[in-house]
């Protein structure tokens, strides 16, 4: 617990971007790049110093209006909080760097893109440090608006459906939400976490366990979990590529940090074994028809959408190898997840961050036209590799890790089949990405143009995915933050 | 502490015409008639509202739930309605 | 049965039914109308159950102000985009789903 | 649904998807059945605080100050949708959409200050009865429009700055209140003397920003399909 | 008092990861380069491959004084990248640096005035990296880290050239590789599972763990050295190499000789002795399936190299051959045939380098890629054909080349193991090698030369039978596969040393 004297920055972690986020509204169409990129950078320090108290201090909460809970709400951060926190401001930042040159090279779409990511961004940083269920309803909703807003950006017909299609299926999930917080209310009369989890804990009236299961199909909805996957691609592969790069690093860990929260913790007592292997089922599902629909794409950024697919299965690997399995498995398989999540993160921002990058240099968006690519953007090249590597979970990457750590649960608690999926999966990651790499080799047709792209893009997509390689060198700092 | 009025027949009819008012409001065809019946569910629903002892929702949802949104759908239909028109000059 | 557990019964009853016609209905209108029934039902079983012994419970009543400006928010933000879609592509209808006869036709028309 | 299946959809999906309809509706009511009695009552709570929270309405002091930062939240999400709905590129609407009707010109001159005092009698009255800012910002938005569709009020769908100001300075005074609270050492503390003055100030600026907000939410959209006979605007 | 090595100023710590970064930091930079700049990359190149050297040397000097350089860095709770360099790291480390001087050199000259040789010496020596990194891992996370990161440096170079058939090589080599690495990923987690982290120390250390996971330990095995046979192309998993014989000259050098089959060599190497164990390893019986599997591929791949007439597709069977050499010394039980084993990992890499070297120069020089069109080039090159012809005595085995040494050891071992049949195996393979490389050497010397070279590149001058910088690399690596047989008795050489592994590998064996 940090002294009374001592600056505490989780309630200005919400505050700063939506602060930031108001002033770009107010300063009009396509301003606010730099007072974004100034609000990421004092937010990044907020959320290591923040990760630094929590690091000493343990989990803390914040009691808004100074009432708590039950009456009042609550924010709450912990190890896995501060973590999201921290990832979140990781890859805005760069995100925004790159914006701010894409948007000038093309500016289509990106008018209202400063505000609508300032809000996105303070959704997420107030869903991860929510500690009450209606809060994370409207957090969730705060999310969904934003991202809905940036993908139909572009304006044209296909971001314009794809924005819809989005919009109707986030609201189908957190609708599903909303019932299962309503059930949750009804039966214990109160939607505080803290208050919450002793209640089910004593008595698992069957509308915790429908809770259970409404919150589960809303936020498998929102994660784009294989089969409710089908929104995902044309909203993340239509966006620009900033925002592509935003919503497919950190909107879809949103929904995923809250099932992955509520199921460690509030539904804990409710969890069953059966359940857990049926989103396993679902995420095997993802890894291999996403690998399979990605090889098959040829515009470059539907192959990366579709790659997103196929890791979102990882993250629910977790579920059956943390559930009914003994300590050691269960938490290897939680750090394994996580750091899926943070690896993932960053090697997907990296990786739109590239493919933007080619897209601009070629002029289109089309695989089978990157020739030449590899000697006139290498840097670029070189950032989808590095972004590749970590998706296909080679060492030494944050994906790798991942890996390693969720191949080890299956391990130790003898579920060999998800071994085969995940040896499966990277293996078909390897081949997509190779699929890109490959076309980017040989020499350029007689008439393809190479255009220049802009510095800031090429070397803020390369931090990225520079920073996917140290987190897997590095991976135990997050690892004991996430102890916490 | 405000105390919920007693369960009696007004509610089980009101119940019925809600429901039924949004069955006809999703099974409609007519996109026009469906929005004015999603209008008297949205008017409907403040009746319940004010059963349940909810004052503020009740105005939330005339002035919002039916009236906001019924507009904002009576518009929408306006333009589709417009826009059918248009492309039926345009084909003569 | 108490009022307030009769009408959330009543409110999941519009859940699904909205739900249904959320993922039913392919014009985009109907798909709208449908997340409303859907939202409203989840409203009528959070007051409902909250005030099931009797006594109005303010909190959830708050909430569903809240839920009532958010779902008003995100129906604005909906057909914004489906009458932008309008324009763009001459149908309120997402790409691959297909109007069944007589829908989106004016019935006296 | 009509039992008549979409088109474009088997029959197969229609009825599984009816199907997983009725079984939650079931599954609901099963559940709601069933219900545990509730560990924690809330009503009871909020009376109890009501007195420190500065307004007398339950439901207000739930909605500005126990949960205030939902409310908060809200607003963002409000803006949000009128920020998405520009930036989906909805095409200009014309300076005066029904030309310069005379009749409704005069009819919004005489009715927009009414609806300017009832807006600000609902206000005023949220703090012991049932009412407040959402719903007096409703009224607002309706004399909004009205008062656009007569000509009276700049296009919504590119904002200039005066407009972004207004929409954006009711949120902007709560984010600041909010902020204001940590010096209390909690986001959206009032000091408890004020709270009532500053409950009302943030309500009066959410309604001003609401009403306009909402009213862009209508008129923000994109134009209708114009045509060169039509009574309106070339 | 052991006397201060000359590192004074550098922990002993750090110098593993130094010898690493020394590829790595140039190569990074060399990415970046304007492809203009030729003096600058040929001196990072140079000055890496110095740095190298010299760093190997210091630490060569260190574990003869029984320094110990172990570098640590926890990565994952209970996973630790651990680099060291032992006995056996530092043979494959000073082997890898020695002969990537030579193919720098080499390939300074062949890549003359090529385009994209900023990429390709940037992989080039990210390459090295990860081969020296497979020979300094500690332990099977950390071989399996740089395992991985040896695969993705190669396939760049695989493809360099960019053509639909270098594209379909690389294709193929990424399959196997890639297929390879999850076999051994699978394998090494597993084995964490069992056993937790383990590091390589001679002996190995799985013999105490209880006897019922026997069958689970097999089947890692299994894992494990299918995982590195890929690399090593054991019969049936060496489909990739003879197709990856598309690329440049020396990126086969480094594929063959340097860096790829030899990691794969060197892991089976690891495996067998510093994670099992050579004494465990034969009592579960695992000893006796590797010696059949690599004496089969030892005999399949000189069958094949037989009828073969692009001469670097000869040469790239007569590696699948000859790698298993070492596996087959592996096997063998006895410190006899571990020391022919282990120094034929680097007379093989020495004496195939020169070919490779040599058939580059035909190629580059002259345009000849096929053996029939070799007819009197030693003529024409006497340097080259000379170094190739030392170079191919090796690989038959004759004295006093290199290989004379390994097959002899191996010969031996194989009776102290008493395992007869591969002395015959030894006896067919010879005759095979002789049977492929002797025609080569007839035509070079003793056929009419052509009256003209249709195909000719770089004309002779002044008394150069091609670019300096092609000829010295092969004549050198001809030289030394002539002087670590004829020295095979000095205290320097490579027998030496691998006679010192051996005697640490057999420290409780009492025969």
């Amino acid at each position: 617990m940090p002294t009374p004297e001592a600056f505490d920055p989780l309630p200005w972690l919400i505050l700063l971007p939506l602060a930031w986020a108001t002033a770009a509204f107010a300063l009009g169409p396509g301003r606010g790049a730099r007072l974004a990129i100034a609000g990421l950078a004092a937010q990044l320090a907020l959320a290591l110093i923040l990760a630094g108290q929590v690091l000493a201090g343990g989990a803390r909460a914040h009691a808004v209006g100074g009432w708590g809970a039950p009456l009042g709400i609550d924010l709450m951060v912990d190890g896995l909080a501060a973590l999201m926190l921290l990832m979140t401001a990781v890859v805005a930042l760069p995100i925004a760097i790159y914006a701010r040159g894409y948007f000038r090279a093309r500016p289509k779409g990106g008018e209202w893109f400063w505000p609508l990511a300032g809000f996105l961004v303070a959704a997420l940083d107030a869903l991860f440090l929510a500690a009450d269920l209606f809060n994370l309803y409207v957090t969730l909703e705060l999310l969904g608006l934003a991202a809905v807003g940036l993908t139909a950006a572009a304006g044209d017909r296909a971001a314009v459906a794809a924005g819809l299609r989005y919009l109707l299926a986030t609201l189908l999930g957190s609708g599903a939400y909303l019932l299962g917080v309503a059930l949750l209310y009804g039966a214990h009369g109160s939607v505080s976490l803290t208050v919450l989890a002793p209640a089910v804990a004593a008595d698992p009236a069957p509308a915790a366990a429908l809770a259970l299961a409404l919150v589960v199909a809303g936020m498998a909805l929102k994660t784009a979990l294989f089969p409710f996957h089908f929104w995902l691609p044309p909203a993340h592969g239509g966006a620009a590529s900033p925002v592509s790069a935003l919503l497919s690093a950190l909107v879809i860990k949103a929904s995923f940090y809250l099932l992955l929260r509520l199921w460690l913790d509030l539904f804990a007592p409710l969890v069953s074994v059966s359940a857990a292997q049926l989103l396993g089922l679902l995420g095997a599902g993802a890894i291999l028809w996403g690998s399979a629909l990605a090889l098959v794409q040829t515009r470059l950024k539907m192959l990366v959408a579709y790659s997103t697919v196929a890791q979102i299965g990882y993250l629910f690997l977790l579920f059956p190898l943390a559930t009914g399995v003994s300590a050691t498995a269960a938490e290897a398989a939680v750090q394994g997840g996580v750091m899926q999540a943070l690896s993932h993160a960053l090697a997907k921002a990296a990786m739109f961050a590239a493919a933007g990058g080619m897209i601009v240099a070629v002029g289109r968006d089309d695989i089978a036209r990157l020739g030449g690519i590899a000697g006139r953007v290498p840097l670029t090249l070189f950032t989808f590799g590095l972004a590749g590597v970590t998706l296909m979970g080679l060492p030494p990457s944050g994906g790798f890790s991942a890996k390693w750590l969720l191949l080890m649960a299956a391990l130790e608690s003898g579920q060999w089949w998800w071994v085969v999926v995940m040896v499966v999966g990277g293996l078909l990651a390897a081949a997509y990405v190779f699929k890109v790499l490959r076309q980017a080799f040989p020499p350029a047709e007689p008439g393809d143009l190479v255009h220049r792209v802009p510095r800031a893009m090429e070397w803020s997509g390369f931090a990225l995915a520079v920073g996917g390689i140290l987190l897997g060198l590095f991976g135990a700092g997050p690892l004991a933050l996430l102890a916490v | 502490m405000t105390e919920l009025a007693d369960f009696g027949v007004f509610d089980v009819l009101l119940a019925l015409a809600l429901l039924g008012s949004a069955w006809r409001a999703l099974a409609a065809p007519d996109l026009f008639k469906a929005t004015v019946l999603f209008i008297v569910f949205g008017l409907l629903m403040a009746l319940a509202w004010a059963r349940l002892a909810a004052p503020d929702i009740v105005l939330a949802e005339a002035a919002i739930g039916a009236g906001l949104t019924g507009a904002l759908l009576l518009d929408a239909v306006g333009h589709l309605r417009a826009r059918r028109r248009a492309r039926e000059e345009d084909g003569r | 049965m108490s009022l307030g557990l009769f009408y959330a019964l009543l409110g999941g009853g519009l859940f699904a039914l909205g739900l249904a016609g959320l993922i039913l209905r392919p014009h985009l209108l109907a798909k709208i109308i449908g997340f409303n029934v859907m939202g409203s039902g989840a409203f009528l079983v959070l007051v409902g159950l909250g005030s099931r012994d009797g006594v109005a419970d303010p909190v959830p009543q708050a909430m569903v102000l809240t839920g009532i400006v958010v779902a008003v928010a995100a129906t604005a933000l909906a057909l914004a985009l489906a009458r932008r879609l309008l324009e763009l592509s001459g149908d309120m209808v997402l790409p691959g789903e297909r109007l069944r006869p007589g829908e989106d036709d004016d019935a006296d028309a | 649904m009509s039992g008549s299946p979409g088109a474009g959809r088997s029959r197969i999906v229609t009825w599984a998807v009816v199907g997983l309809c009725l079984g939650l509706a079931g599954a609901l009511a099963w559940a709601m059945l069933d219900l545990p009695a509730p560990s924690t009552r809330l009503p009871g709570q909020v009376a109890a605080q009501l007195e420190r929270s500065g307004v007398e309405h339950p439901v207000t002091a739930v909605l500005l100050n126990f949960r205030g930062y939902d409310t908060l939240l809200e607003i963002a999400v409000l803006l949000l949708a009128l920020l998405g709905m520009l930036a989906a590129g909805v095409a200009p609407r014309a300076s005066a959409p029904l030309g310069a009707s005379s009749m409704l010109a005069a009819l919004a001159r005489a009715l927009a200050p009414l609806m300017v005092l009832v807006a600000g009698y609902l206000l005023w009255a949220g703090a012991f009865r049932p009412g407040g800012a959402f719903q007096a910002g409703a009224v607002l938005a309706a004399a909004g429009v009205l008062l656009r569709l007569a000509g009276f009020l700049p296009a919504w769908t590119r904002p200039g700055a005066a407009l972004r100001m207004a929409l954006a300075a009711g949120f902007a005074l709560f984010l600041a209140i909010a902020a204001l609270g940590l010096t209390e050492g909690a986001l959206l503390r009032y000091p408890e003397p004020s709270a009532g003055a500053l409950i009302l100030a943030i309500e009066s600026g959410l309604t001003f920003s609401l009403g306009l907000i909402l009213a862009g939410l209508f008129l923000a959209g994109p134009e209708l399909p114009r045509r060169e006979d039509g009574g309106g605007t070339p | 008092m052991p006397p201060e090595p000359v590192s004074l100023m550098i922990p002993d710590a750090w110098l593993p990861p130094l010898v690493v970064l020394s590829s790595f930091l140039p190569g990074i930079a060399i990415f970046f380069l304007n492809e203009a700049r030729v003096r600058l990359r040929v001196t990072l190149n140079l000055a890496g491959a110095l740095a190298k050297l010299a760093l190997i040397g210091v630490m060569l000097w260190g574990v003869m004084h029984e320094h110990e350089y172990v570098f640590r860095h926890a990565v994952l709770p209970g996973v630790e990248l651990v680099l060291k360099a032992d006995a056996l790291a530092l043979l494959f480390v000073s082997l890898s640096a020695v002969l990537w001087l030579f193919t720098t050199l080499y390939a300074i000259g062949y890549l003359e005035n090529a385009p994209n040789r900023s990429r390709f010496f940037g992989f080039f020596s990210v390459c090295v990296t990860a081969t020296v990194g497979v020979a300094m891992a500690g332990n099977l996370f950390t071989f399996f880290l740089f395992y991985e990161l040896l695969t993705l440096s190669t396939y760049p170079l695989v493809v360099h050239r960019g053509t639909p058939q270098a594209m379909r090589a690389g294709h193929l080599y990424l399959g196997y590789t890639l297929a390879g690495g999850a076999l051994l990923l699978v394998g090494t987690i597993w084995l964490y599972g069992l056993a937790g982290q383990v590091d390589f120390v001679p002996g190995g250390s799985l013999a105490a763990l209880p006897a019922e996971t026997a069958g689970q330990l097999r089947l890692v095995f299994a894992l494990l050295i299918a995982g590195v046979g890929v690399k090593a192309a054991l019969v049936p998993l060496h489909g990739w190499l003879p197709q990856a014989m598309v690329a440049p000259a020396p990126v086969s050098a480094l594929l063959h000789a340097v860096a790829v089959v030899k990691a794969g060599a060197f892991g089976i190497v690891r495996v067998v002795y510093e994670v099992y164990g050579i004494e465990f390893a034969q009592s579960l019986d695992l000893l006796t399936p590797l010696a059949v599997v690599a004496a089969i591929t030892i005999i399949w791949g000189s069958l094949r190299a037989l009828s073969q007439d692009d001469l670097k597709k000869r040469l790239a069977y007569s590696t699948v051959s000859q790698v298993s050499y070492i596996a087959l010394g592996v096997a063998l039980f006895g410190p006899v045939g571990t020391i022919g084993g282990v120094v034929h990992l680097v007379h093989q890499g020495i004496m195939k380098i020169t070919l490779f070297f040599c058939a580059g120069n035909f190629a580059e020089t002259l345009g000849l890629h096929k053996v029939s069109e070799l007819d009197g080039v030693g003529r024409r090159m006497p340097w080259s054909a000379a170094a190739f012809t030392i170079g191919a005595f090796g690989m038959i085995g004759a004295p006093p080349t290199a290989g004379f040494i390994s097959k002899w050891y191996l010969g031996l071992g194989a009776l102290e193991a008493h395992m007869p049949w591969v002395l015959a195996v030894l006896a067919v393979s010879t005759l095979l090698n002789a049977a492929y490389f002797l025609p080569i050497l007839h035509r070079l010397w003793f056929r009419p030369a052509p009256a003209s070279w249709p195909h000719e590149h770089i004309p002779a001058r002044a008394g150069w039978e091609t670019s300096r910088l092609l000829l010295l690399p092969p004549v050198a690596t001809a030289a030394a596969t002539l002087a670590v047989g004829v020295f095979a008795a000095s205290s320097l050489s490579p027998l030496d040393w691998a006679k010192l592994i051996a005697a640490r590998e057999y420290l409780r064996w009492v025969p």
